[in-house]
């Protein structure tokens, strides 16, 4: 008698989850899907990607959408782990049909999404970091962020064109952190760039004066770089002006948002950061091209949200428009047109600077699209 | 006089099997076999940790290590050793096993939350090292999987099935022989020895139970178990990173097993199945999503505290009286 | 001949003597009764007895072997078993698993055949069944065999203890209580099973507050207060001896063993 | 030299967050053999309401006092929602339920506040003491006050206070403890609001430190309850030494052996303690009454 009870539990239990879930609403319009790490480790990143994203789509289909048809954005929230993604990737492919993918907030939850989208033949832009996703090029895989081998390259530069050589890395144990620390050992010898100290800090750690006390020690440190996203570099920079470190100190485009200053205060000052041209909208000329767009993505977040603009969002304006620009020259709905589309933008301006995509370059940008920024008297200066 | 407990087992094999091939019929789209075989997944994971829970009464924190390493050795074994990433599921469980075995010892002799948080540092020192050696493991970003070629050898003999549905199949037919298992073990002399250490480990060992060495038997059963599982998600992920070996799984199986009823086999799957469908039908709330989880977690805990298909089972036994 | 042989058997709980330098022997088939008033030590000297306290002190002897610090798993396969004050019953199993678990010697430890269900398995366990169903017909409780065991009355639960230690087909074996909360009739049942077993040749070891079935059955009678043995011998003797009276049976007490001997 | 001393000012800074959080853990544990692994939530709680209030124009120490009073009610609302009701479950049981809580209180968190990082400013300023050439800040002195002054408040509580033995006895037999006239409810009830304010004091000590935002419960329950063991649970002087030697630990792993494997080094030390002394360093040993 128990055993036959056991069966209809289980026929309720699969019948509830079977319906809630198909209960998703189905439009006849153009299907968008992204799978955004809106809570989880890198939710401050995720955050702000996903209300841009649902800002502009509001935007967008109250202006009368594309060609007349509306955009439906399918959202949801993987909370940067992978295997969340790749289950989502299959439910947009499989279940939602759509036609094309933003997303991947991490770089984790974007390359396991990425076979996905591969075999489905479903254009992928993502918004994550790491160079690996667009090197090699996937036939089907796009992103919008600066790579971190960019950004290790610019902050490299920088230390050069100062006259300094002799570098110590603290850099963060997750997945951006890691990532951009192998680039920027890659790619140190080519800067002529000698790596003095090496050390590492956990996601959640609150005190970082131990390992930057071995780095200060090294023997003729000249400039300490940060790679690391979250509030660990906010700890490292108010650590630095603790143990009164007197070499510069780079930070990634990681923290590249207001709060960073805010969380680090006065420790912040001096410190020097590659990041796009957002976060410093009204400094730019009026001739610079990209001013017209980031002012006007600022202000529209802002005025959204209530919360300051980060490039993190700006990754996001960039993925959309870029998929909205290439829906339209495609002329159809049919993802593999729309693919070639996207490899096909050419003079896009957006947050993170000029895109001119290729069959061999899935990003589009250049070192010159980053600005290196200084940080004077709380706010954001643009490094000549 | 029925005093068999065959039936039993029977019963619970063949409405598993029907709940895999009934499932299917109400698919919408091929999506829901991802979901289903994460479920057999989860469910032979769970089934695992009945047998250290449910039988034997010990907690685990950190099973999910044992799903790192039969994750990775699927991932790393074909790329280094070049073994086949189905021979690596076997490496994997050894791997598993013989480390459950060496560790298991010292730290079964601890009881209660002091057992909880040995077990969780012990996952937690699998977890750093799968996200520190990134030069192995690709770091916190994880790294690729090498294909199985199942897909292409069935496609060979003619079989043209998607990758989600082959992986139904293979995780269904895994699962019920970990069911067939872990059922087998429940009515037989051990099984019998595990249980009693599970109500009073005094007693057991005054019938001549030698308490350690059994309860080390469960854990290195639940960590092949468990490893086992790290493999099938790696194999049908063809991706893998630290995150299936951190404490956030662990704790999420454990859950699974608590929440269906952590003595039934039944109920493990039961667990599974709402645990791994819950955040997909969840996804409607969107910002409520954790609001809704942890509510339901806490009320099926203060409600039906011995689990979900045991207090049901248990509610629909009275009413007919 | 001598089954089990004690020591000078002492142990401490901070700085506390529980039990100093007790000194017994018990035969083969004979009935052997712990008494004393509350505290004396009684249940702590057959925690020790049966592996689960280490003594400070002291040596325990059974069949000839030093058993000492011995887990308890080992001494069950020696011959020792037992029963609990505090009910240990697996109440997670039914009645007949309580008993099939005491039978885990005569099964033995194959995990393999177990975990693969093969043919051996299922013949042990119904070995096992056979066994067990009979000694539950012995303390009255075929009846209730696929009950679970958490249902049963506390009476019942007693004598399944007794059915799960004989299980073990011990030599020696050791009951704490196995009347405390038991009704006359009850008690009586117990009287009967107690001196069936003895005269099968297993020595038993009791710990009884109950005088009148302690009087009845016991061959020998060792009388502990605050740790330590203060005399020993028949149960008239002992019930005689003014050092007992004084120290623990007092002047009601007294009466009643009397009258039980009547 | 200058080197080791600041490692140590690091490990007693971030160890006395580690003691704030295990000696909530050991209140609740003494009252009720409940390990609350929603002891996390409880400091971020306290920080996030103190930053939101502050943000809001409330002076800092009535902001502080305020947070503190709010997570005291989600404390006593814990117990009386979700821990009365499952009264004589399993420990593992009761695991899941204050996993279930966290994750509760964290999602109410991410609606009623927001996922970014927030601090709000330290109390006595951001400029180090300089000591034997190394620094620590005034901010890490009054967290690790903090952790000494709630240890002493709870020793002073439990020793010689009628409550705080009547706490005790609660824990160690219900039943006796209500024969004797204690109210077993009130003291659970007293001890979650404690516990809860105690998180949430660690909360505000530590905002301008180690920042807080809605996740950042989790990372420091593992860490306290980590602790808690190390040290014996139930004892308040073993949560504070627990504390402190796991922050050490990791600050002189970080500093002397590799940053990468500081936590790992804590959980080494933890494991091998406890197969040395499975009940912790202070622990009582427990002996089966059968």
């Amino acid at each position: 008698m128990t055993r036959f009870n056991h069966l209809k539990t289980t026929a309720l239990a699969i019948a509830l989850a079977g319906s809630a879930a198909i209960a998703v609403p189905a439009h006849a319009d153009i299907k968008i899907g992204s799978s955004l790490a809106i809570t989880g480790p890198a939710s401050f990143l995720g955050d702000p990607e996903a209300k841009t994203l649902k800002m502009l789509v509001n935007e967008l289909n109250a202006n009368g959408g594309i060609n007349g048809e509306k955009i439906d954005l399918i959202m949801y929230d993987d909370a940067a782990d992978p295997n969340q993604a790749r289950t989502f990737a299959t439910r947009l492919v499989e279940d939602d049909e759509v036609v094309a993918v933003i997303g991947g907030t991490s770089t984790g939850a974007t390359m396991a999404m990425i076979p996905v989208f591969e075999e489905a033949k479903v254009p992928f832009i993502s918004l994550a970091g790491a160079v690996v996703i667009i090197d090699p090029v996937k036939k089907w895989v796009f992103k919008t962020p600066h790579t971190d081998l960019m950004a290790c390259g610019k902050i490299f530069e920088d230390i050069k064109a100062r006259g300094l050589s002799k570098v110590g890395l603290i850099s963060g144990t997750g997945g951006f952190g890691k990532s951009m620390h192998e680039q920027c050992l890659s790619v140190a010898g080519k800067y002529g760039i000698d790596i003095v100290a090496d050390e590492t800090y956990g996601p959640k750690d609150a005190d970082m004066t131990p390992q930057l006390t071995k780095i200060a020690g090294a023997a003729g440190l000249q400039a300490v770089v940060n790679p690391g996203f979250g509030q660990g570099p906010a700890i490292v920079t108010r650590n630095f002006k603790q143990l009164n470190i007197k070499v510069p100190l780079y930070q990634s485009h990681g923290v590249a948002s207001k709060s960073f200053i805010d969380l680090a205060g006065d420790a912040a000052e001096g410190v020097r950061l590659p990041a796009s041209a957002l976060l410093v909208a009204d400094m730019l000329d009026d001739s610079d091209p990209q001013k017209a767009v980031v002012v006007g993505y600022r202000d529209a977040y802002v005025a959204e949200t209530g919360q300051p603009v980060s490039t993190f969002g700006g990754h996001a304006y960039d993925a959309f428009h870029i998929l909205v620009n290439a829906i339209k020259s495609a002329g159809s709905n049919n993802p593999a047109a729309i693919r070639d589309a996207i490899e096909n933008t050419k003079g896009f301006i957006g947050t993170a600077g000029e895109v001119n995509m290729s069959a061999t370059d899935h990003l589009g940008l250049d070192l010159n699209a980053f600005k290196m920024l200084e940080i004077r008297d709380g706010d954001w200066t643009i490094v000549k | 006089m029925k005093l068999t407990k065959l039936s039993p087992k029977i019963l619970t094999l063949l409405a598993l099997a029907l709940l895999v091939i009934i499932a299917p019929m109400f698919f919408p789209s091929s999506f829901y076999y991802r979901i289903g075989a994460l479920i057999f997944i989860n469910g032979l994971a769970v089934i695992g940790l009945v047998i250290l829970v449910g039988y034997a009464g010990q907690i685990s924190l950190g099973h999910a290590g044992f799903v790192g390493i039969g994750a990775y050795s699927c991932a790393l074994a074909p790329e280094h050793l070049g073994i086949s990433p189905v021979l690596a599921v076997f490496l994997g469980a050894f791997l598993s096993g013989l480390l459950a075995w060496l560790v298991g010892r010292p730290i079964l002799r601890l009881r209660g939350h002091y057992l909880a948080v040995a077990t969780l540092g012990f996952g937690i020192l699998i977890y750093m090292v799968l996200s520190n050696e990134a030069q192995w493991t690709g770091g916190p970003d994880g790294m690729a999987v090498q294909a199985t070629g199942l897909k292409a050898l069935l496609k060979s003999m003619g079989f043209k099935v998607s990758a989600s549905e082959m992986w139904y199949w293979i995780a269904a037919v895994v699962m019920m022989i970990g069911a067939l298992i872990a059922l087998n073990l429940h009515t037989s002399p051990t099984g019998r020895a595990l249980r009693s250490l599970h109500d009073s480990e005094v007693a057991a060992g005054t019938v001549g139970v030698n308490v350690a060495n059994y309860k080390l038997s469960a854990f290195v059963i639940s960590a092949i178990y468990t490893s086992v599982s790290g493999s099938e998600l790696a194999l049908m992920n063809r991706f893998i990173s630290p995150d299936v070996a951190g404490f956030l799984h662990s704790v999420e199986l454990l859950t699974m097993t608590v929440l269906g009823g952590a003595a039934t086999v039944f109920g493990a799957v039961i667990g599974a199945a709402i645990l791994t469908s819950l955040p997909q039908v969840l996804t409607v709330l969107h910002d409520f999503e954790h609001i809704v989880l942890g509510l339901i977690m806490m009320l099926v805990m203060i409600f039906m505290r011995e689990g979900l298909v045991p207090s049901l089972a248990k509610i629909l036994r009275r009413r007919p009286k | 001949m001598t089954l089990l042989t004690v020591e000078d058997l002492s142990i401490e709980f901070g700085g506390l003597k529980a039990v100093d330098g007790v000194n017994f022997n018990v035969e083969a088939g004979k009935i052997v009764s712990v008494i004393g008033p509350n505290g004396a030590g009684k249940t702590t000297l057959f925690n020790m007895l049966s592996g689960l306290y280490t003594p400070s002190r002291g040596r325990v002897t059974l069949a000839g072997k030093d058993v000492t610090n011995q887990p308890p798993y080992k001494l069950a396969r020696l011959g020792m078993s037992r029963t609990f004050q505090n009910l240990q019953i697996f109440l997670q199993m039914s009645v007949l698993e309580n008993v099939m678990a005491g039978c885990h010697l005569t099964e033995g430890r194959h995990i393999v055949t177990d975990l693969l269900g093969l043919p051996a398995s299922g013949r042990r366990t119904r070995q096992s069944m056979k066994d067990a169903l009979g000694l539950l017909e012995r303390i009255g409780l075929q009846s209730h065999a696929t009950d679970e065991a958490s249902g049963l009355s506390y009476g019942a639960l007693k004598r399944l203890e007794i059915a799960r230690a004989l299980a073990v087909r011990p030599q020696l074996l050791l009951l704490d209580e196995p009347a405390a909360g038991c009704n006359a009739v009850e008690t009586e049942e117990i009287d009967h099973l107690i001196a069936e077993i003895a005269a099968e040749g297993v020595a038993i070891l009791l710990v009884e507050h109950d005088m009148k079935l302690v009087m009845k059955i016991s061959d020998h009678v060792i009388v502990l207060d605050q740790g330590m043995k203060i005399t020993e011998g028949l149960p008239t003797e002992v019930a005689q001896n003014p050092k007992v009276i004084e120290a623990y049976l007092g002047v009601k007490a007294t009466e009643e063993v009397h009258n039980a001997l009547g | 030299m200058s080197e080791l001393l600041q490692f140590f000012f690091s490990g007693i800074t971030v160890g006395a967050i580690y003691s704030l959080v295990a000696l909530g853990f050991i209140i609740i544990y003494n009252s009720s053999g409940v390990v609350n692994f929603a002891q996390g939530e409880f400091v971020m709680l306290g920080g996030m309401s103190t930053v939101f209030l502050f943000n809001a124009g409330v002076p800092l120490a009535i902001a502080a006092v305020a947070a503190i009073l709010i997570t005291c009610l989600v404390g006593i609302a814990l117990n009386k929602l979700a821990i009365e009701p499952a009264k004589g479950a399993s420990v593992v049981t009761l695991i899941i339920i204050t996993i279930g809580a966290s994750i509760f209180i964290r999602g109410m968190a991410q609606l009623v506040f927001d996922k970014q990082f927030h601090r709000f400013p330290s109390f006595s300023g951001d400029d180090p003491f300089l000591i034997g050439g190394a620094t620590i800040l005034p901010q890490g002195v009054w967290m690790i006050a903090g952790a000494i002054a709630v240890f002493i408040g709870l020793f002073v509580f439990f020793t010689y206070s009628l409550t705080g033995k009547a706490v005790l006895a609660t824990s160690n037999n219900k039943l006796a403890a209500r024969l004797v006239g204690i109210s077993t409810n009130m003291m659970m009830t007293l001890s979650f609001g404690l516990s809860a304010a105690i998180g949430a004091l660690a909360g505000v000590l530590v905002t301008p430190i180690t920042l807080t935002s809605y996740d950042v419960g989790i990372a420091l329950a593992l860490k306290g309850f980590a602790a808690a063991i190390l040290g014996g649970m139930g004892s308040p002087f073993g949560a504070l030494v627990g504390g402190i030697l796991v922050g050490l630990i990791e600050a002189m792993t970080a500093g002397y052996i590799s940053s990468e494997y500081k936590d790992a080094a804590s959980f080494i030390v933890i494991l091998a303690v406890l197969f040395v002394m499975p009940n912790g360093i202070f622990g009582r040993s427990t002996i089966d009454r059968v």
